[in-house]
């Protein structure tokens, strides 16, 4: 694990300092929400104390100062994605406004009665309940591409399934559940051929591999700040050039107007179109520290931290007695979330049980309740992996779980304190 | 290790090495009056309560269910607490559980061995675990006193 | 001015200490947004470094403490605005936002082919837009309610207006353009009892003036934090009890689930089916110690304040040669958004000149087209008071405003520097 | 007061006390080769920009118009340094203008009086004002070359 100087890292993330329970906190719910740097900290202070106005409509010294910053973040999210054009970065609250945003703003003029959009029983419910609304209203139809027992994506099933009445596959890049990374540019070419679009849901993804949507070749790139360094509150829907341009408005309000009369307005250029209101201009900023930060570490750097403490966790998770993990285990194809169940421990017991020793870990359905019934699991525990994890952290929750599985298997338990 | 003896463990090892591993009434009754199901969807936890109930007196009492510790042992406890009680008790037992549970108040002499759930108060998230089978008996109690 | 101890506020606000310009900022855009005190920028510090972590699904200490603090704020917020029930309170991105969620989920299942929807020449883009946008998808139709020329909405003409047909009546409590307060209840009334439902753009009077939704009348209630010492990303929307229960939802996605199966799924009890994804919790947090903030002062302190230094505005800039303001004299019927043309001098101008002696104020339409042609100008100047701006701010103002004149009308300019 | 003079008021003067009192060239020509509108949608402005050209010369130019001191007084400006210019002349100085105002670059001598305007480039919200006229004018050129 040499790939990031992790000692270093976790020395800029304030609240790893902090104890819980009594026990140094080990944070290991990364894809739920990452922990953030005192950069990004520092930039939101500095936001609110020395540049905060209202932007775009401003002439004023502090209005032009926030509109110059916000804007440059767009610049920032374009790069870390590989995008040609900073126009093309539309800024939301989160990952399901960026993909709910397409269901409503493409998906009602582009999806009708009898059309056919293809998801996978993968896909978290945030890329799942907006294509049923979406459905819904249209009388169209989801098809799920079904997974495989190695946790894998079976493209056979979705290959099946994209054909002429296909109007959009939507797809997870990098599972919240089983790690998968999905191979997001054979699908799209799938796609594609049938003249259908395609949307990649990167919440997972974004935070943790290289991307260039070119060589993805989506034409929608969906995600979260708050699961890469950034605050919460900030989401980034990107689409392919020009295709914005040919989408309705998403919100009505100020901003994204150009002019208004009574009986009808016309619209503002992208990608301000589609950013009606104010919008949450101090975590955008901060959200550009963010990216600088992961830029400064390089993302390539980043995934080889990751695929090494994974493997490490997989093998160690492995050797605890009645542990199954749910997921491919070569961790080429996937990414640091890892989850699993502990035989007669319901996933809630492990995880109280870990939390008591300092060890933040995930235990439920993980918005992902079609592939719960997949994998004939009510729920599972989920260990997520991020740059400032360690050996020491593996270690860490290893032994909370050797004690929950002794709690619930040793009737001669150590006598109460 | 030199840091504080986790306190959620006492807790587990209480409940779980007795009610967990031997479950009281689990099963079902073969001619219950009231058959009750709840499921909490946001863990998945399930119960199914029978309650035979015979002049305001619970006579037989049976749960069955999966999920979590703590759902679990709460539906024993309760069948335990609760057969061959009166409605009229196990109301009180009801809302003394809920106070313990929900507003931390210490429980009463009436809840007998139900007091070592007391620590899911201090687990706010794991409350609704504990109060499903509870709530569950609500239902019971009010299509028993509708009857 | 003595309702305040402006002096031991402005303490409490980082950005005032800054210059701008090489002169003492002097920030008079509070209708745009406000600036923010230390409490509240300490409140997102102490988020991010003890407590970060994603709400609701998580059983590990921390998700546990984030979503504790965050539920607290919907109690704060159902205090402020005098609501019963925390549940009836739904955390949008911002007043724009809650609007559009009403003209989704409640304007696509009530409104239909014909039906009248009743707005205001004095509304703000964001309640006329989202309108616009239903009324196209639905075939309904808008009607304006004029404003008189003293600033005042005509109630005459909003009467004559709500009918039979009408669905909702949505109106400005505080013109952000003209400062008027409108009689909130008393268009209630008129609307009920034609059957229609009234959404109140509270924007500026959630700020400004204490409030109380029974009062009010009203069956929504929308506004913005950004705009009341508040972090940016954050808005409300408040509907009457069991309104929202009714409501299909707006945006789907994780967290405002019950069950998800393929086919379709059921929806979480209200508020949490109206907030799909993660939402922004460090700033819903953060808005809490705004909330506090104020509560701390009194509201009713705040508008006695701000009545205070209106009327004094009002006065100052009335004496100024060429200067015309735009809304009503009377402070006991308006706030304190004081909007203004300088004769001769285009907002623009007058903007960037008395921002060189380190005054913000805007100039613009103030997303208030329709009112801005109402009025016969292109834009106005606006100046907006808040709980830190005191006569020393006024006279910096007016002091900046002469000098632009000045440079407008005498020849006899002094020679360059 | 101590505070250092306020930067904008120079800049204001020198434009203002020339352009804006005294525009040149303001009005429409009787019978343009060309006549185009401009509108800034954000904050209003409207320019109208009447051509004469002829044989690849710019022979009269007049422009109407509403808005900020800058728009105006940069139309103003236009006109004055174009009447009776080449088109091909026309084209640098309006890459010129452009150059100076978006990327600050340093004005080259073709620009001549144009010059005043680089303390907009300062101004970075009011460079659509001044662009506002070189836009239009781009569309004048454009459609002259395409006729
Ligand atoms: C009256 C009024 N309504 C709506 C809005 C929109 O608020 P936001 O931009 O926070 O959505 C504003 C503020 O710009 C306003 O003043
Ligand atoms: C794969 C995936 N998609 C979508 C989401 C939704 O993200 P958010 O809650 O930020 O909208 C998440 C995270 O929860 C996720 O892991």
């Amino acid at each position: 694990m040499a790939h990031l100087d992790v000692a270093r890292i976790q020395h800029d993330f304030p609240i790893l300092k902090q104890e819980v329970n009594g026990r140094r906190l080990v944070y290991l719910d990364n894809a739920a929400t990452t922990q953030k740097p005192r950069q990004v900290i520092d930039a939101l202070v500095q936001y609110y104390e020395t540049t905060n106005a209202n932007i775009h409509r401003g002439i004023h010294t502090l209005a032009v100062r926030a509109t110059d910053q916000y804007e440059a973040v767009r610049g920032k999210v374009a790069a870390h994605i590989g995008a040609a054009n900073s126009a093309d970065v539309v800024f939301t609250r989160n990952t399901t406004e960026s993909i709910n945003l397409v269901a409503r703003a493409w998906g009602d003029a582009n999806v009708g009665e009898g059309d056919e959009i293809v998801l996978s029983l993968m896909e978290h419910h945030s890329n799942i309940v907006p294509w049923q609304l979406l459905a819904r209203r249209k009388g169209a139809v989801l098809r799920y591409a079904d997974v495989r027992d190695d946790g894998t994506l079976d493209l056979d099933s979705l290959r099946a399934l994209v054909g002429r009445r296909t109007r959009l596959v939507s797809v997870v890049h990098m599972s919240n559940v089983l790690g998968t990374i999905n191979p997001v540019a054979e699908i799209a070419a799938m796609a594609h051929a049938q003249g259908a679009l395609v949307l990649v849901d990167g919440a997972q993804s974004a935070p943790h591999v290289p991307l260039d949507v070119d060589t993805l070749g989506c034409d929608f790139f969906a995600f979260s700040a708050h699961k890469m360094l950034g605050p919460t509150g900030v989401g980034v829907l990107w689409a392919k050039p020009g295709l914005l341009e040919t989408m309705d408005p998403f919100l009505g309000g100020g901003e994204m107007i150009s002019v208004v009369k009574p009986e009808g307005s016309t619209w503002a250029q992208v990608p301000h179109k589609f950013e009606a209101g104010t919008p949450n201009i101090a975590d955008v900023i901060a959200f550009g520290a963010a990216l600088d930060y992961l830029r400064h570490l390089g993302m390539e750097a980043v995934r080889e931290h990751e695929k090494a403490i994974t493997a490490a966790a997989i093998e160690a998770l492995t050797r605890l007695p009645g542990v199954t993990i749910h997921g491919p285990r070569n961790v080429g194809i996937r990414g640091g979330a890892v989850s699993f169940s502990v035989d007669g421990i319901h996933p809630h017991d492990v995880s109280t049980i870990v939390d008591s020793y300092g060890v933040a870990i995930r235990a439920g359905h993980h918005c992902a309740q079609l592939l719960m019934r997949r994998l004939g699991v009510p729920a599972t525990n989920r260990a997520s992996f991020y740059i400032y994890n360690d050996e020491r952290d593996l270690q860490t929750l290893i032994e909370a779980l050797r004690q929950a599985i002794k709690v619930f298997t040793h009737d001669s338990a150590r006598t109460a304190v | 290790m030199t840091a504080p003896e986790p306190q959620f463990d006492d807790f587990y090892r209480e409940l779980i090495l007795d009610h967990f591993r031997r479950p009281r009434n689990r099963g079902e009754l073969a001619d219950p009056t009231h058959r009750l199901e709840g499921v909490n969807p946001v863990c998945g936890d399930e119960i199914q309560l029978d309650l035979l109930i015979k002049a305001g007196q619970i006579d037989d009492i049976a749960f069955t269910g999966s999920g979590c510790s703590i759902s679990q042992c709460s539906a024993s406890m309760l069948t335990e607490r609760l057969k061959g009680r009166s409605v009229a008790e196990a109301a009180k037992v009801l809302s003394g559980v809920r106070a313990m549970l929900i507003e931390g108040t210490p429980p009463g002499p009436d809840l007998g061995d139900l007091e070592s759930l007391e620590g899911v108060a201090r687990l706010p998230v794991r409350v609704k675990c504990a109060l499903l089978s509870w709530n569950v008996l609500q239902d019971g109690l009010n299509s028993a006193a509708g009857a």
